[in-house]
């Protein structure tokens, strides 16, 4: 019986905390063990694919920063020419642990290049509180008016990157989504899934938490309209082939391709949409299980909250349900990734190709409507293989989908190199 | 002297249970009087049962619990009412030879083994077990991770 | 992962084996339980990608079947023009079960078009005594003479499908290998990695024979030189792009296709090569353990010899290992098979526009060395969309492998047709 007084009340309360508290070494009074983890996200680790280098460079008056992750485009330069005309060809780095994710998002080279809109820090800062006092207590309205916001004013506003509050409620603890842009989202899933109204935070199981408050953050996305509103393109559903149908109907284009004039897209971490094919979600395993695995600290057992690649953790993230050893789980991981890098460069070598093709007919004259099949072939294997390309698990997530989604890349782009000598 | 008779009484009812009907044959010829012990070899009595045994044995649990202390419920009546009722079905089920292939835990018993891991683990599991407010569909499920605790494959 | 192994199952010596018990009657008198379910594998049901459905036909004089499986010919005629001027162009069908594996073959429409050697009983029939006899008790002499007989006078020769003594040693019925081409194909692929003088029947494990007995037939093979010399291509590795590099060292060719003029290969039935690279093989899970998973029979669990799909068969073949419902795991293998298909789809058609291509400049005068580049990359793209195509789990094995090999296909489909553009 008096366990049972224990369990009913877990934790061992220093400070009060309300729905205003942003602040995670706040939090981390009542919960030190979490908030120690919490802060361990400054590590830089490499793994084949990924974790993150840390790359020193000299602070400078426009980016005040001494240490980053590697260049994504350095690595691979068929990425500038995919994105040529558009700010990811200027800098592009791989992503690293979540302390960092304001202060990159912030220095950025992309930022100088392009005039950003505050919507940005939707995932990039803790403005759940920001939100709510924009909008005068409306978190909704709060949202709205921040994204109409010329970034640098915005950035004004907040302070931490993701903290306690953005994942978790005060009293309780128990997970919640305080992201518009997933709450809106996940609706138009559902809806499309014949759920109407869906309100997630009152209808999701906690299982289905344990990787909503990832899908906040990690996902594809654009800017609709003048209001800059920020959208997650699902109400068709969640499949990269699904997205691009969307993306089709509202003729949505982020830039001109500046070798092609192709109106074309950019893809960025679809990672809950691919996770979702994959047969781990379909087992009912969550981000968390993998990503925030249970860790025994004393007596206690608590969420790993030091977020990072689970082959920096494999027998916390993955032993329990598989029992093989770590050397064997990584190459199995690692069998995947190795099968998917290989068709990826098989898709990025045919669309390089194709862009040269087109460039080269355009520049000996070819008109427009001339061109129009294969810049339109452009389009869809682009965003196919960027798809792939910005999705950080390199497969994993879900192997034999993204590898059709790379066949999809691959007949686009080859297609496209018959349709410009087909010109006539 | 009361708590001698009820223990009497009940272990008369689980008898009865477990011998009731088709089961009569069985309950004798499994030594189903050894349903009443904790001794796990009591459990592999049976042969259908030998698997799980062999897999016990192998498991992190061997030393730490018997079969009793995961599939029965902890207090002497609520734990002779599921041997009894268990009892009569793996009667049932040995005679006829009718019941699922491979066994399947069923329901009512993953959730008396759900609670049993609570039983010796409520420390280690307080903070990041089920909470006020988490619905039933929400509660935390040990066998998700654990499912090879009891049985090592 | 080793599935839990049964105990040994006592049984009644009612007559004695020895080496030369070809007929299973008389096995089936010790082993009544295994010999009736292997009997059960006449049943023919179809499931979405497998099983086989019974197709009545009237008898006549040269095939006297009444009941045949359905032809894949006519499901999907992109497979004519793929094989064009070929014997599988007149007669393809869905493989059905182990009982009609000898008059199937005696029938099909291919020995009518072409005459076949005597090599083909390898795997259609019980042929290790009829070797025996042939090799004067040498296994290998036998298989190299009946190799080389003409089919109508080497069928002479056999009377039973694969038949107990194929997989079993009479006494202690344990597995063995009893086929020259499989003994020599595994010594060939264990040399490949380092291994030297491998002998499967003195050093393979429990477990890998559960595998190797099927792959004494399931797999992709040629006839070496004029002896035409049962073949299986392992030699630089057993992955489709290993086995076409070692086709093109060799040059070798099935036939010349009758539209374009390339040399091409044919692919077939390479389940345990594709079952190699899947993530099943990995964790030691044997082609037994699901075609042939453990059924109780009264008191006792025999391995089923019903050999036939798991999709007719999911508690005993899948849940030992997988706590799913059975329609959630149907769901799952359709799920992977559908997601083959559709990827096989992208594959046919690429290469069916590939060959309209290559067959329309030849038309128009294209010489062979013009043409050289794009049948090359025929010979390519078709070999590799019929591994896939000719593997019979759609996908199943390996899911990422087979996606792989489809990505191979289509980038050397779509520029084949870009190599036809090219010439000047
Ligand atoms: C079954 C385990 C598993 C699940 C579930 C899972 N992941 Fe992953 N994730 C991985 C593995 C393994 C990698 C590859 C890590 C590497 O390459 O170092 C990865 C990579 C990532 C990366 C890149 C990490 C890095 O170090 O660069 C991100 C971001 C990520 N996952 C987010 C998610 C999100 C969001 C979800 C849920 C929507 C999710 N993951 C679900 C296992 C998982
Ligand atoms: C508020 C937005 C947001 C939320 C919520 C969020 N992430 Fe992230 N995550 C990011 C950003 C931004 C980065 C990249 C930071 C950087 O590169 O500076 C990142 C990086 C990561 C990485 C890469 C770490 C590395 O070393 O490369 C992983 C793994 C990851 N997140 C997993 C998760 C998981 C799992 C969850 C949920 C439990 C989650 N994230 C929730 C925004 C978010
Ligand atoms: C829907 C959520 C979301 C929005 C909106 C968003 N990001 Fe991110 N951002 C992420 C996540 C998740 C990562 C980590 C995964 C990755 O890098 O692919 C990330 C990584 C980054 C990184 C580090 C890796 C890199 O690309 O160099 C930068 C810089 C960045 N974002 C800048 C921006 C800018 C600028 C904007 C606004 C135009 C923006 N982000 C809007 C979610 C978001
Ligand atoms: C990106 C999302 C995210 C952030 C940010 C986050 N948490 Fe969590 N936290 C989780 C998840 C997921 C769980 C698991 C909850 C569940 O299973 O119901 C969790 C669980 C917890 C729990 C319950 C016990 C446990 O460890 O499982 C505590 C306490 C907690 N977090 C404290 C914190 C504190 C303090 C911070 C800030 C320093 C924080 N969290 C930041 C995602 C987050
Ligand atoms: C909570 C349980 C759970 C966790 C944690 C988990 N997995 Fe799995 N994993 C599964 C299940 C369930 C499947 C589906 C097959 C099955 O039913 O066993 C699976 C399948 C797989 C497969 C085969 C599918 C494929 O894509 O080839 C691999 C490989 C794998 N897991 C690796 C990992 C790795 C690596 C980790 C840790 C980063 C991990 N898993 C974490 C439960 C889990
Ligand atoms: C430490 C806990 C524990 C102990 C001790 C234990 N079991 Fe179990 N048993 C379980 C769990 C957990 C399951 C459910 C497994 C699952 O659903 O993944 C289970 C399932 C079963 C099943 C149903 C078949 C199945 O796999 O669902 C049988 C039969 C069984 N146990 C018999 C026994 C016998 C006999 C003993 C003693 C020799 C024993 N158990 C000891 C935890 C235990
Ligand atoms: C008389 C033979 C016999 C004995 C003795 C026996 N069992 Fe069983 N057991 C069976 C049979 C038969 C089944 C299948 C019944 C069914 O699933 O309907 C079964 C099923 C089970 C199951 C899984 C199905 C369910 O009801 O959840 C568990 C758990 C289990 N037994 C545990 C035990 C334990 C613990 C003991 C010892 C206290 C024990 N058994 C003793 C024959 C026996
Ligand atoms: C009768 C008390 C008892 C019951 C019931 C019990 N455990 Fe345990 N468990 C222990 C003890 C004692 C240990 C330490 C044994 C050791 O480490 O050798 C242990 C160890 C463990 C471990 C660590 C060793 C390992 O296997 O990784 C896990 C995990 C665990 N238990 C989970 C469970 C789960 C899940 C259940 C319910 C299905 C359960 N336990 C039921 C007493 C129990
Ligand atoms: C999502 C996966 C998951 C779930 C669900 C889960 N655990 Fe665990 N458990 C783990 C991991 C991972 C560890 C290893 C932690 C470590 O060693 O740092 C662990 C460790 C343990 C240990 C052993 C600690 C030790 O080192 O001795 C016990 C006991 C335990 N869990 C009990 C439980 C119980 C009881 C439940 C249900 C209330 C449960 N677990 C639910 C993943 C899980
Ligand atoms: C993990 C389970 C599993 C393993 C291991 C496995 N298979 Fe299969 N196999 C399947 C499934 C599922 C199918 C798809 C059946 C269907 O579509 O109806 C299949 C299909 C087949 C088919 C076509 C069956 C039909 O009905 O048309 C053949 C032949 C086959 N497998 C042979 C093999 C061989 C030979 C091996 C080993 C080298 C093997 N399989 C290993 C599960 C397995
Ligand atoms: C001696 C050669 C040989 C051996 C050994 C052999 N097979 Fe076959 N198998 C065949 C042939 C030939 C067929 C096609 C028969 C037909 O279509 O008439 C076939 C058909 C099948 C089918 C398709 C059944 C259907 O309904 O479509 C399956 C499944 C299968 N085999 C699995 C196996 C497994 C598993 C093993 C090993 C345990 C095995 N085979 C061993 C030659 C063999
Ligand atoms: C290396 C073993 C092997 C050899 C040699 C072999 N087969 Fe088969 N055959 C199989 C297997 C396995 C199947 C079932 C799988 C399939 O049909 O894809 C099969 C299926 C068949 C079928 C039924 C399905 C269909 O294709 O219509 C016919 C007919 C057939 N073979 C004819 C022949 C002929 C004629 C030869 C000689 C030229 C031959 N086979 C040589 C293994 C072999
Ligand atoms: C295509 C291969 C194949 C053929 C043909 C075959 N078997 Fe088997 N048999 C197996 C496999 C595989 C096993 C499992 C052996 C193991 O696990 O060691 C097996 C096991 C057995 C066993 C051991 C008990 C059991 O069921 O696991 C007996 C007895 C047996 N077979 C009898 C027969 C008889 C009689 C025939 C002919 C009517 C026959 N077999 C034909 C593949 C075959
Ligand atoms: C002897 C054990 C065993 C058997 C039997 C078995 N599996 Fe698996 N299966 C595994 C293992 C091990 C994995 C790898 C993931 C893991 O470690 O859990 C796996 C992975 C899977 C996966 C995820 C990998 C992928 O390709 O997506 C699916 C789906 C699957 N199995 C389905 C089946 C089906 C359907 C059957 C029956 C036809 C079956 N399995 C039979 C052990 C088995
Ligand atoms: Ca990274
Ligand atoms: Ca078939």
């Amino acid at each position: 019986f008096e366990r049972k007084q224990e369990a009913r009340n877990p934790f061992y309360r220093v400070v009060d905390l309300d729905d205003d508290t942003t602040d995670p070494s706040v939090w981390g009074q009542n919960f030190p063990l979490q908030y120690d983890l919490y802060r361990r996200t400054v590590d830089q680790v490499r793994t084949r694919y990924g974790g993150s280098e840390a790359v020193p460079r000299t602070p400078d008056e426009v980016d005040p920063r001494s240490v980053v992750a590697q260049s994504r485009l350095e690595e691979d330069p068929r990425l500038k020419t995919m994105w040529a005309g558009y700010a990811f060809a200027t800098d592009f780095r791989e992503e690293r642990g979540h302390a960092y994710m304001l202060e990159d998002q912030i220095f950025t080279g992309r930022q100088r290049v392009v005039q950003q809109p505050g919507t940005c820090l939707h995932c990039h800062a803790s403005v759940y509180v920001p939100y709510k006092q924009a909008g005068d207590g409306d978190l909704i309205k709060g949202f709205e008016r921040v994204n109409q916001m010329p970034f640098a004013e915005a950035v004004k506003l907040v302070k931490h990157p993701v903290s306690c509050i953005d994942c978790h409620h005060p009293e309780t603890m128990q997970l919640r989504i305080t992201r518009p842009g997933f709450m809106e989202g996940i609706r138009s899933l559902k809806a499309s899934e014949g759920v109407s109204d869906y309100d997630v935070n009152t209808m999701a199981t906690r299982q289905e938490m344990r990787s909503f408050v990832c899908g906040q953050c990690h996902v594809e996305y654009y800017f609709k309209g003048p209001e800059k509103r920020l959208t997650y393109p699902w109400s068709k559903g969640i499949r990269s082939d699904q997205i691009l149908d969307y993306y089709q109907e509202t003729g949505f284009r982020d830039w001109v391709h500046a070798e092609t004039g192709a109106e074309v897209l950019k893809a960025q971490h679809p990672e809950f949409e691919m996770w979702s094919q994959g047969i781990h979600a379909r087992s009912g395993v969550a981000c968390s299980d993998c990503h925030m695995p249970y860790v025994r600290v004393g007596a206690m057992k608590i969420s790993d909250h030091h977020v990072r690649s689970p082959v920096l953790n494999l027998s916390n993230a993955c032993q329990t349900c598989h029992r093989w050893p770590e050397s064997e789980l990584k190459a199995r991981v690692e069998t995947i990734q190795d099968r998917t890098y290989q068709m990826r460069n098989l898709a990025l070598d045919a669309l390089v190709d194709l862009i040269a093709d087109i460039k080269s007919a355009r520049e000996s004259g070819a008109s427009d409507e001339q061109l129009r099949l294969a810049r339109d072939h452009q389009r869809k294997a682009q965003f196919f293989v960027d798809f792939i390309e910005a999705e950080n698990s390199m497969g994993f997530h879900a192997p034999q989908e993204a590898a059709r989604t790379l066949t999809l890349s691959i007949d686009n782009s080859r297609r496209g190199q018959v349709a410009i000598r087909e010109i006539r | 002297m009361r708590a001698r008779t009820l223990t009497i009484l009940l272990i008369t009812a689980a008898v009865a249970g477990a011998a009731g009907g088709v089961g009569g044959y069985t309950f004798v010829y499994a030594r189903g009087a050894s349903y009443l012990t904790n001794d796990p070899s009591a459990c592999a009595n049976c042969h259908i049962m030998s698997d799980h045994y062999a897999a016990w044995v192998k498991s992190s649990h061997r030393t730490a619990a018997v079969c009793n202390d995961c599939h029965t419920p902890p207090g002497l009546v609520p734990k002779y009412m599921t041997k009894a009722s268990n009892g009569f079905w793996h009667s049932l089920g040995f005679t006829t030879g009718r019941f699922p292939d491979p066994l399947r835990i069923k329901p009512v018993n993953l959730e008396v083994t759900e609670k049993a891991c609570r039983a010796c683990h409520q420390e280690i599991v307080r903070q990041i077990d089920s909470r006020p407010g988490h619905r039933p569909a929400d509660r935390l499920s040990c066998i998700k991770c654990h499912s090879e605790v009891g049985h090592m494959e």
